[in-house]
């Protein structure tokens, strides 16, 4: 019984680390059709720039508290600065080219995001424990968590829930729906659809940066971090199906509940639960969980 | 004459809608048929049906004797049952010449032999046969000056001349054109409908067209049937149909309001 | 599509004179030989693409292709390169043609995710197969040809031409059967699979077809490098080698059975010297040129030479 | 036809000087003097900052004052011999497949090579040496496989197998808690992962064979994220819990378990812990069992060529004290050293009477003796030390360190690791 416990508290601790992470995946395949490589890239200066900030901040002694703070602006930070940085200088004029030309492009970005991190951080790693450490822990079935832990769940259950109301029930948000729906008609309609690629993307780059930034105190902050998350993400999305918000979250409880039963019970498998779950949805749901079927028209 | 396709009580209904409830038609070899009603009336759905894109809920589609309801479009197509489309279905990204070398390829390897007997010897665009086909094909619907241009470069009415010209290189028994002359400027229409019947004729074969255009209904079909609302209102003779003031009253009041508009509902 | 197709004496022509070229760049046949072997994967990612189609599992063949050359020539000792290559090339073909059973349904992002899980599962079966090596792999012996040890040499001639070979047969038999009525199926596939069913052809053999023969090449070009490099690991199945050959099918372009094999020569060329001239930002050096050549040669390196032809 | 041809004539000719001009580009000639030594550790990716950079800057230290002459105690000579050494870096990230291009690319730029920590490179590698006659020293990769399954004339290894690392781990806790009854495991998923786990189990067997194994991890490589293992871990109820985690995974995992309790329920033993103990060392609890690949960073001797190792290299580097890769990279200069200047070798021409006194060379480290004394003379040994944290002061220290002499912990000549830990260790 404690066992079950434990694996779904992991569980659903994982799954709200891959859902901060998917939901900004997803949100930017839904609206621009791109599924943006370098996303993992984006969830690595997230951390780094967390780290040093928070790491700034400790070292002159202010209050630790507020290092929690920092964290979320930092990741803020490199949205608004990477996100339209890259939207406005790169990715636009990518646009109407093939989905799989800005794959590519997307992960030729990956690759010099890489070395850039190098150039500003260089390749030694960076802590900031404190954050983790810091808010004490509680004990669940007979195991500690420290409840830094659960912040991790409130984010992700707060991320998604804001975006859902957005979309929902405001106009800026319907009329989102609109330029996901077809770009070209929501074109015709007269809605500002560059402006709604620049602010998704940057929102999505944001949320990408706030899952590196949550994680940046559990982990060592070192070169390559990005690189695991990409096909993780990736696999989120699309058991969940491109592009669906229920989706992304669905698909994050799914791999975050199997790998933890799998990490329990079943250690030896866990390198490729995660797959065999994508491929397995995939096979009996070709288009993910969540997927619209779409008939066309002759 | 003799029954060559047979449809009994379709039936096809998406969620709440009756796109078909019950359509049956007799169609005679070598005659031509006009199928006539406003939109949603059910002429594609009963068409999509015909031609296998959709499976009835109900009823038997029966082609020379044979239960073909269950049947894929390929399957149809390969018994001898080929379609044009309301919205031209060509390969954007081929010329002309090329969308028409890929139907005859196609073409050959059903006609001809199995795929593995025929493809590795079979190089299409330099089979003279082939070619000579496919200008001949050209030829006849007027394409030879679009020859070597991508299909999407296309204007909307040679798509269409394009879209039933390989329709007609498997030659059909029975071929189904869906609306030939929408989204056509009005001098256009008579000229595409001329070479349609005269490629028709030249092998023989069985036609239904769907039409919202009355003058060319009146012109090229001597059997007219009349859809509303998933039924048929009326069935036999153009004339008589055309002067039914059911028809009248629920049809072509309704078609003549869309007239004008009836090149957008092509796009739509 | 023109009438009549040159590309198998342009091919011919190369191979003559890459044969003829070979021994007077010693240096740089053991990279040639390699964009040789990785170009034939490409090769069979062309044929894919042109039905708009884009496989990130290319590496499970290339790997099990690999793997079989290594096994054969480990376990069963058999040394003959060429009966190597087959047998790399006939396993690979048999788990496409069963793997393509489920795959022929499978379109777009959804066809490329499903070959990227298909292959990570590749990839976590070996790593946990310690009698395999895990993920240190092991080494292939050198193999012979006509009686004569052609691999693991400091002469890499022999195994170069072989590759050259083996590549210039596979180019002109996918070139043929690009031709041919199910050949030309796959640019129709891509612009439009109700038609291609309404002219009475079955999208899904042609595709599942297509797949088998790309699953071919990758294993071919995965045992030719397993006989070059002399060494194979599981990561050959990872993610990031196939997202590599989708990049070098897409760096060379579709346009042509050369392309696969240009673009992925020039590939090998352009990360050695970003690792030999900046060893510390070579990914950076990689990156931005592979920016430079989607932004200004959108439809890849082929396009160069066509518009080259072109102009005559 | 004509215009075919000529149409295809051009492609060729494009073509060709392509191919020509790329190749002339991608090969400068290789210079006589000074020997050109290329070095290839991770530049980029995980391994860069724990192994690769430290080695880097190792070299980078050594070749300074070894060129400048009489600085490095006991190596009074300039260079090799007198001859200026030069380095050429590259990186080691991308995969064996790679990595044995690159590597036939160096060796047409360089005299020699030094290199390699990933024990998949090495095995890819290893054969290349030898078929290119080119003197290759590995100095970190831990498999015993390279010289185990075949022989090689031009590659050496001055780093010890990684079964030390594991035998002696085993050896060390049965020593220091004879009363434990179930140890556990986390390691990554691949080569490394998987050796360390079944040397330290197989040699558990054999020191006490009723121990129990409670549950042993798997993790992906660079997974970052352990919080169900060290839920697992924390139920398993192991005295000890064995890892051989390294870098950035090895401290994330710290910094995940500290927290949780984990480090005070089980004695944790990181066989690799030393990389992460100057930046980490606050975090890492007290009787957390740390080990260093070798005698070395804190369990280095206390020689002058070891004082003088450490402070040369932190001057240099803002008083960051050299990790294991860092003594393992001067131990592999050096060994080139003592093999170069006992053959009296002139120029890289004298490769041969290098390789002839290189075998079976006894030579001095940074962290002590060192004996090529296995794979016929090729295979370095050394003895092992493990340690137990403790803190003083707010500094870190270690206390009963544990020496576990070479024949203690390595196989005898001509027999695999894995039996003959099985065999009970005969000698």
């Amino acid at each position: 019984m404690n066992e079950f416990l434990a694996v779904l508290m992991d569980g659903l601790i994982y799954s709200s680390w891959l859902f901060v992470i998917a939901l900004g995946l997803t949100l930017i395949y839904g609206v621009m059709k791109i599924l943006n490589m370098a996303h993992g890239s984006f969830y690595a200066l997230g951390a780094y720039a967390a780290a040093s900030m928070v790491g700034y901040w400790l070292n002159h002694g202010h209050a630790p508290m507020a290092s929690y703070g920092i964290l979320v602006l930092a990741a803020v930070l490199v949205g608004l600065i990477a996100g339209p940085l890259i939207e406005r200088g790169l990715l636009r004029f990518m646009y109407g080219r093939d989905e799989m030309v800005l794959l590519l492009v997307t992960y030729a970005l990956f690759l010099i995001l890489e070395d850039v991190i190098k150039l500003i951080w260089g390749v030694d790693p960076y802590f900031i424990p404190e954050p983790y450490s810091l808010l004490g822990t509680m004990d669940i079935a007979s195991l500690t968590y420290p409840y830094y832990s659960f912040i991790l769940i409130g984010v992700a259950v707060l991320a998604g829930g804001a975006v859902a109301l957005v979309l929902q029930y405001t106009r800026q948000g319907k009329l989102l729906l609109a330029v996901i729906h077809d770009r070209e008609v929501s074109l015709a309609m007269g809605i500002n659809v560059s402006r709604f690629y620049l602010v998704t993307f940057t929102v999505g780059t944001a949320l990408a940066a706030i899952g590196g930034a949550l994680t940046a105190p559990t982990v060592s902050v070192v070169p390559g971090m990005g690189v695991e998350v990409i096909v993780l993400a990736f696999a989120v999305v699309v058991i969940g199906g491109l592009g669906s918000l229920e989706g992304a979250a669905l698909g994050a409880l799914i791999v975050g509940l199997v790998r933890s039963a799998a990490v329990h019970y079943l250690p030896q498998v866990e390198l490729f639960c995660i797959y065999s779950v994508m491929a397995l949805v995939l096979i009996f749901r070709p288009k993910g969980l969540f997927a619209a079927a779409e008939v066309r028209k002759i | 004459m003799a029954v060559i396709l047979n449809t009994k009580g379709l039936r096809k209904s998406f969620g709440a809608v009756t796109a078909a409830a019950g359509i049956s038609i007799a169609v005679e070899e070598d005659s031509v048929v006009g199928l006539i009603g406003t939109n949603g009336a059910g002429k594609t759905t009963f068409v999509n049906m015909v031609t296998g894109y959709l499976k009835p809920d109900a009823g038997d589609i029966i082609f020379k004797d044979r239960d073909i309801t269950e049947l894929h479009p390929r399957d149809i197509t390969r018994l001898g049952i080929c379609r044009s489309f309301q919205i031209p279905q060509l390969y954007d990204s081929l010329s002309v010449f090329e969308n028409l070398v890929i139907a005859l390829g196609i073409r050959d390897r059903n006609v001809h032999g199995s795929v593995f007997s025929r493809t590795f010897k079979l190089v299409p665009a330099a089979n003279p046969l082939v070619v000579a086909a496919a200008e001949q094909s050209m030829q006849r619907f007027g394409l030879l000056e679009y020859r070597e241009r991508a299909a999407r470069l296309l204007p909307e009415g040679v798509r269409k001349l394009l879209d039933i010209a390989m329709a007609l290189i498997s030659e059909p028994e029975v071929l189904i054109l869906d609306e030939p002359t929408s989204g056509v400027s009005a001098d256009e229409k008579f000229a595409i409908m001329d070479m349609v019947m005269d490629a028709v004729r030249s092998h023989g074969c069985t036609v239904m067209f769907v039409e919202h255009d009355m003058d060319i209904v009146t012109r090229y079909a001597p059997r007219v049937v009349a859809f509303y609302e998933g039924r048929i209102l009326a069935d036999g003779k153009a004339a008589d149909v055309l002067s039914d003031e059911q028809v009248q009253s629920y049809v072509i009041g309704g078609l003549r309001a869309l007239q004008t508009g009836a090149s957008d509902i092509s796009h739509a | 599509m023109t009438h009549t197709d040159k590309t198998p004496f342009v091919l011919l022509a190369a191979l003559v004179v890459l044969l003829a070229l070979g021994p007077f760049l010693p240096k740089s046949l053991f990279l040639l030989t390699m964009s040789l072997g990785k170009g034939l994967v490409v090769l069979g990612l062309v044929v894919l693409l042109r039905t708009g189609l884009v496989s990130f599992g290319q590496g499970l063949y290339y790997c099990v292709g690999a793997y079989a050359v290594g096994s054969l020539s480990q376990f069963a000792s058999v040394k003959n390169a060429v009966l190597l290559l087959l047998a790399g090339t006939l396993v690979t073909a048999i788990l496409a043609t069963i793997l393509g059973f489920l795959l022929a349904n499978y379109r777009g992002i959804f066809f490329a995710m499903l070959t990227l899980a298909l292959s990570m599962i590749v990839y976590g079966l070996l790593v946990k197969t310690s009698t395999l090596g895990s993920t240190d792999g092991f080494n292939v012996p050198p193999a012979s040809l006509l009686g004569k040890v052609i691999s693991g040499q400091s002469n890499q001639y022999p195994m170069f031409a072989l590759a050259c070979i083996v590549a210039f047969v596979a180019a002109v038999l996918t070139n043929s059967y690009l031709w041919t009525a199910l050949g030309q199926l796959s640019s129709a596939i891509r612009d439009n699979e109700i038609r291609v069913e309404y002219m009475g052809a079955s999208v899904r053999n042609a595709v599942h077809t297509k797949y088998v023969l790309a699953g071919a090449l990758a294993g071919l070009g995965g045992a030719v490098t397993a006989l070059a490099i002399g060494h194979i690991d599981p990561e050959m199945a990872y993610w990031t080698t196939s997202g590599e050959f989708v990049f070098v099918a897409i760096l060379g372009g579709t346009g042509s059975v050369i392309a696969p094999f240009l673009g992925s020569i020039i590939f090998e060329f352009i990360r050695t010297y970003a690792y030999q001239y900046s060893p510390n930002t070579w990914q950076l050096v990689l990156g931005a040129a592979l920016l430079l050549l989607i932004i200004f040669l959108p439809a890849g390196l082929w396009s160069v030479f066509a518009r080259l032809r072109r102009r005559t | 036809m004509q215009r075919n041809a000529s149409r295809i004539i051009r492609v060729l000719a494009f073509t060709f000087c392509l191919i020509l001009v790329l190749t002339l580009a991608a090969t400068p000639g290789a210079a006589q003097q000074p020997v050109k030594v290329g070095v290839v550790t991770f530049l980029s990716g995980a391994a860069a900052g724990p192994f690769g950079v430290p080695a880097k800057q190792a070299a980078e230290v050594m070749v300074e004052a070894l060129n400048a002459g009489g600085k490095v105690p006991g190596y009074p000579a300039k260079g090799l011999n007198g001859a200026p050494i030069e380095l050429v870096f590259v990186d080691e990230a991308g995969g064996t497949t790679k990595q044995v291009t690159e590597y036939r690319n160096l060796a047409q730029r360089v005299d020699l090579v030094i290199g390699y920590i990933s024990s998949g490179d090495c095995l890819a590698v290893a054969p290349v040496a030898d078929e290119l006659k080119k003197l290759t020293i590995f100095f970190d990769c831990g498999t015993p496989r390279v010289f185990e399954d075949a022989s090689y004339k031009y590659l050496f290894r001055t780093g010890a197998t990684s079964t030390m690392d594991n035998v002696a781990a085993a050896m060390y806790v049965v020593d220091t808690k004879p009363g434990l009854k179930k140890i556990a495991g986390i390691n990554q998923n691949y080569s490394w992962g998987q050796d360390s786990w079944n040397d330290f189990v197989a040699t558990m067997k054999v020191l006490k064979p009723n121990v129990q194994v409670a549950t042993a991890q798997w993790p992906q490589l660079l997974s970052g994220q352990y919080g169900a293992e060290i839920s697992a871990l924390l139920s398993s109820g192991a005295d000890v819990v064995h890892s051989s985690f390294w870098g950035g995974d090895m401290e994330a995992f710290v910094l995940q378990a500290v927290p949780r309790g984990l480090f005070k329920k089980s004695t944790v033993v990181l066989t690799c812990g030393e990389t992460g103990m100057y930046k980490l060392g606050n975090e890492i609890p007290d009787g957390t069992i740390i080990g260093a690949r070798g005698p070395f960073d804190m369990y280095a001797p206390d020689t002058a060529l070891n004082r003088w190792f450490r402070k040369a290299y932190m001057d240099k580097f803002g008083g960051v004290p050299p990790s294991y890769p860092s003594y393992k990279m001067a131990q592999a200069l050096l060994g080139l050293k003592s093999a170069w200047e006992k053959a009296k070798a002139k120029s890289p021409g004298d490769a041969d009477k290098v390789i002839a006194s290189f075998e079976h060379l006894t030579f001095e480290g940074p962290g002590g003796k060192v004996t090529m004394g296995l794979g016929k003379g090729h295979q370095a040994v050394q003895g092992m030390v493990f340690g137990t944290v403790k803190h003083e002061g707010g500094k870190v220290t270690y206390v009963n360190v544990k020496h576990y002499p070479a024949d203690k912990v390595t196989p005898p000549e001509g027999v695999k690791a894995e039996d003959w830990i099985k065999s009970g260790f005969k000698k």
